[in-house]
């Protein structure tokens, strides 16, 4: 037996886990109750998280030399310019922070993008082996990988009239297909993965070990609450029109 | 496949690095190149880009319908290596939707996740309600901050599309796996959507639950698309360069490889 | 003097700063500017994390105006702002008074609100998959064929039931694994890095306008 | 309208109710349908098998709560896998809610009960920040990176687990079970070219696609994807748990997507037949 507290959780949980739910039927009032909630909560979350990353910060490493805590100060006073944008006449103020950010961020993927998405994707294109007399269908395969990658590469070409020439139809074509199949391919196995999440919340609702089993009563009693006022409102209001 | 090694380094040039580096700057100094000409009144030809045409269409049919325009430039950051860049075009997106909006009158609304990022989107309507002329129509509640969350985010939205019914729904931007849901939920709510990601696990569901999508590196072309200005145009060209160079050194370096030949993967040792 | 802060050649001159900062030292090795470059970016999270209160802000601007007017679902408003202001006080990182993300009340609202309700949304996902893949899913031309032949033969792969009675789907799934899907990926990433490095160039020449003026001049 | 472009177009919310039903059917009462092992699971269980007793394993859980239902049965198998091994773990998260998600499974494979000792086989060092940046700090120096570990708040040094623990060449494995990033591609950059680390992924299902590049170059050593490689990973342990609970669902609610696609397809194509005849 749980403590009444716990107990209150529980039926907190499935209740809002059923209020989001309940838009598969349609907008309603239970799902804005969740929605306001989670939307105040997640902001909330959001404050605690960054302000106890900036604590953590300030412990280790920022504390420990006086030069780090005068950066420390100076981020802090950058990062105020972030609010300039709520007053009218020194609004402009926020582009400093703001351009340290995006500076920085566009300065490490450069430095990155480079390797990781562009030469270490090419070298193992470079790496096939087209001709495998031992293997025909991995050969194949390789050939296949081979022309792939290319012409889908070359279906997104932008300047120019290049893609009216006719040899780059067929290339366009290829292209297409290939994305169509890869495309299918991620489809398919999202499938899974979604699944696996509902199935994920359906155990904890039917309270299914390691989930509390008092989720399940408070399941039954909730989903009932909410389809027959959902359902009688439908039919109430159908009635009057 | 990370040859690259990060402890002992030396003073000067990293060994490892510098077929990357070469590759940067050559793209990078191509593109300069390519702008420098289009200053010069030389602006190369752009084929269509179906999705990015679409944007007025699609206002043009919420305003028929007496509808608002809903505006999205993802949920990632300013700083992610890879993330990063694609809130930056799907902000030149938003920049070009809101001076549309704002020419027909229509009420922009823009669901924003990242609080860093709230500021620019603000100031791209007002920048775009004041350039019209008329600054006093500028409505920052309209311009709505939902959740550094990613599901509350999410739910906000939904919650959104479903209530204001938004004639268009345009997102392009650095989307994870809300993208179907918010995909799914526009059309449901009715609006013409067209949507765009680099993300590559998110495309299908843009592709197959929107009316336009943009597909990988088109979202990063669609700003400059949209500007009509020669100067972005022309750096696309030093995108297709970037391409050439790829394609070329892909076939060439297969064909060796298979012929016993190892001298372009040696290049990478550099 | 506003109008010298106000020039745009400042928050340029800034971006190209930081973006050489961390991009010369990674090609160019000097340890002194290497360290300092890791100290800038870890900086520039202080500034980012800084910026936490514009979202509650904007929020108090929404829905505290929703509630002042009484406009329609005012109380929706009034339920949102408190839960926002309440889990910021109990998360605040103070320890020492008994708050903060191991205080009891913080993780009876993280575990029964936060848990519950970001598990529930995502887990909507299902039956919009389920529901998108019966109306877009049509053979109605070769291309479209394509997507729901490769989906449906790895949603077959996929069910544990049918895998063990047909082995075979695990081969077809393992083909388009490794040909179509891989070859997409690998293009897909190598364009947008080339997007990505394009991007770079537009905004280090101060042409790219979207993030930095406002989309205007 | 014939019954063909009815059946083009069922409403929205029938088709929810029959996924709802095709999970919580077989959830409620379980009818045992087939399942296999597959190569993906035998690998990660054959990998964790020949792991030498003394070996220091680094686990990282890199995931939050939207993601717990897929990721905690491989959590928790894998944990159930290593307790019943000589073999000390390190927990470390580059996630900030990972150390929860952590706490959750220990709660389901409880260390103690295989008679491991906190401090001594395994510790719990909480969040590291900073993604990658703070991946490549723990493997320069794991001390200074965590100076406190996650549960009692004292000095890591402190502990005996610890005493030879200093840098990345000091762990002989990492685990990271991840939703995202900071995730495979930076343990890649950061620990297996600088320091020849082995690591093995365990991740969501979607994520496959972009992780297969890694597993064809032999980087990611092996890879659990989603629920139901978890679900076969449970047999090959003997620890059923809610993966296994899970699978007749899978089956059950992947019979209806493929149900709906070809009713959808029969539908279009008959209506499409019957159009012509009309015309």
């Amino acid at each position: 037996m749980v403590d009444t507290i716990t107990l209150i959780g529980i039926y907190i949980a499935v209740f809002l886990t059923l209020g989001l739910f309940t838009i598969l039927y349609k907008e309603n009032v239970w799902f804005r109750i969740a929605e306001a909630i989670y939307l105040g909560l997640a902001v909330g979350y959001g404050i605690a998280f960054d302000l106890k990353y900036l604590r953590d910060q300030w412990n280790s490493p920022w504390s420990k030399e006086p030069m780090l805590m005068v950066g420390f100060a100076l981020a802090i006073l950058v990062g105020i310019l972030w609010y300039a944008r709520f007053n009218r006449s020194v609004f402009y103020l926020y582009r400093w922070p703001l351009a340290i950010t995006v500076g920085t961020g566009i300065g490490m993927a450069l430095k990155t993008v480079i390797f990781s998405q562009f030469l270490d994707q090419i070298r193992p294109q470079i790496n096939l082996n087209l001709w495998l007399p031992n293997n025909p269908w991995q050969s194949l395969w390789n050939i296949l990988v081979f022309l792939m990658v290319p012409s889908v590469l070359l279906y997104f070409w932008f300047t120019g009239s290049g893609h009216e020439w006719a040899p780059m139809k067929v290339v366009d074509k290829f292209a297409r297909y290939t994305m169509m199949l890869g495309f299918g391919y991620m489809f398919g196995n999202a499938v899974l993965g979604r699944y696996s999440l509902f199935i994920g919340r359906a155990q904890f609702l039917l309270g299914i070990t390691p989930n509390p089993p008092e989720a399940q009563p408070a399941f039954w009693v909730i989903a009932a609450v909410m389809l027959i006022t959902l359902i009688g409102w439908d039919l109430y209001k159908r009635q009057k029109s | 496949m990370f040859e690259v090694s990060q402890i002992n380094l030396s003073d000067g040039f990293v060994a490892g690095r510098m077929l990357g580096l070469v590759g940067l700057l050559l793209i990078m100094l191509a593109s300069a190149y390519f702008i420098y000409m289009a200053r010069k009144g030389k602006v190369p030809k752009i084929r269509r880009i179906a999705g990015i045409d679409a944007i007025d269409e699609a206002i043009g049919r919420a305003v028929e319908m007496g509808r608002p325009v809903m505006c999205s430039h993802g949920i990632a950051g300013l700083t992610e290596a890879t993330t990063g860049p694609q809130t930056i075009a799907g902000l030149g997106v938003t920049a070009y939707v809101a001076k549309k909006c704002v020419d027909v009158s229509t009420r922009l609304m823009i669901p924003v996740r990242q609080p860093n990022v709230w500021p620019i989107a603000a100031d791209i309507v007002e920048t775009a309600y004041r350039m019209a002329g008329k600054p006093q129509e500028y409505k920052s509640s309209d311009i709505m901050f939902l959740s550094t969350d990613q599901f509350g985010f999410t739910s906000s939205y939904i919650g959104i599309l479903m209530r204001e019914k938004p004639g268009a729904n345009i997102m392009v931007g650095a989307y994870w796996a809300e993208s179907m849901q918010l995909a799914t939920s526009g059309a449901r709510a009715g609006c013409i959507q067209i949507a765009g990601t680099a993300a590559v696990a998110q495309i299908p569901y843009f592709v197959l639950a929107s009316d336009y999508c943009l597909i990988g590196e088109e979202i990063y072309a669609a700003s400059a698309y949209v500007s009509g200005e020669g100067e972005q145009i022309a750096s696309l060209a030093g995108q297709d360069f970037g391409r050439l160079i790829a394609v070329g050194i892909m076939l060439l370096g297969a064909l060796l490889n298979t012929a016993g030949i190892k001298m372009i993967i040696d290049l990478w040792r550099w | 003097m506003s109008s010298l802060l106000k020039r745009i050649e400042i928050p340029i001159f800034l971006t190209i700063v930081c973006c050489l900062l961390q991009v010369v030292p990674y090609y160019f090795y000097w340890k002194p500017l290497d360290d300092f470059a890791t100290r800038e970016a870890q900086w520039m999270n202080l500034i980012v994390a800084t910026a936490t209160f514009i979202g509650l802000i904007s929020l108090v601007q929404v829905h505290g105006a929703n509630v002042q007017k009484r406009s329609k679902g005012w109380y929706f408003s009034v339920v949102t702002l408190v839960c926002a202001v309440s889990f910021a006080i109990i998360g605040l990182p103070l320890p020492e008074y008994g708050l903060g993300s191991l205080s009891y009340w913080y993780l009876f609202l993280y575990n029964n609100g936060q848990v519950a309700l970001s598990q529930a949304q995502f887990s909507l996902l299902a039956f919009f998959m389920t529901s998108g893949v019966y109306r877009a899913f049509r053979a109605r031309n070769l291309e479209s064929g394509l997507v729901l032949g490769a989906g449906i033969l790895t949603v077959c792969y996929n069910a544990p039931a049918i895998v063990a009675t047909y082995p075979f789907f695990a081969d077809i799934r393992g083909l388009l694994n490794d040909i179509p899907n891989l070859a997409l990926n690998r293009a897909v990433t190598i364009g947008a890095a080339l997007g990505a490095i394009i991007l770079a160039v537009r905004t280090l020449l101060g042409i790219e306008r979207g993030y930095l003026r406002g989309g205007g001049d | 309208m014939s019954i063909f472009d009815k059946l083009q177009d069922i409403d929205i919310r029938i088709i929810y109710l029959l996924a709802m039903i095709s999970v919580f059917y077989p959830l409620i009462s379980p009818m045992g349908l087939p399942i296999k092992i597959g190569a993906q699971s035998t690998k990660w269980y054959n990998y964790l098998n020949t792991i030498p007793d003394g070996s220091v394993v680094l686990f990282s859980p890199n995931f939050g709560a939207s993601s717990l239902s897929e990721l905690l049965p491989m959590t928790v198998a894998t944990l159930h896998h290593l307790w019943s091994k000589n073999v000390k773990v390190v927990v470390v998260a580059f996630w900030a809610d990972g150390p929860i998600m952590f706490r959750t499974a220990k709660g389901l494979a409880v260390p103690e009960s295989y008679g491991k000792v906190y401090g001594k086989d395994y510790i719990e060092l909480g969040f590291v920040p900073n993604g990658e940046t703070g991946m490549n700090n723990l493997g320069k120096d794991v001390l200074g990176t965590c100076s406190v570990d996650y549960v009692n708040n004292r000095p890591t040094r402190d502990y005996d687990i610890m005493k030879n623990i200093k840098v990345a060449t000091d762990f002989n494995l990492v685990i990271s079970i991840e939703s995202g990033t900071p995730g495979f591609d930076g343990w890649a950059r950061q620990w297996e070219t600088v320091y020849k680390v082995k690591f093995i992924v365990g991740c969501v299902g979607v994520s496959i696609g972009g992780m297969q590049p890694y597993v064809n170059s032999g980087q990611i050593q092996a890879l659990m994807p989603g629920l139901s490689p978890s679900a076969e990973y449970e047999l090959l342990i003997k620890k059923p748990g809610l993966g296994i609970a899970s699978t007749d669902a899978i089956t059950m609610s992947h019979y209806l997507v493929i149900a709906f696609v070809i009713i959808g397809n029969v539908a279009y194509f008959l209506s499409k037949l019957g159009g012509k005849k009309d015309g």
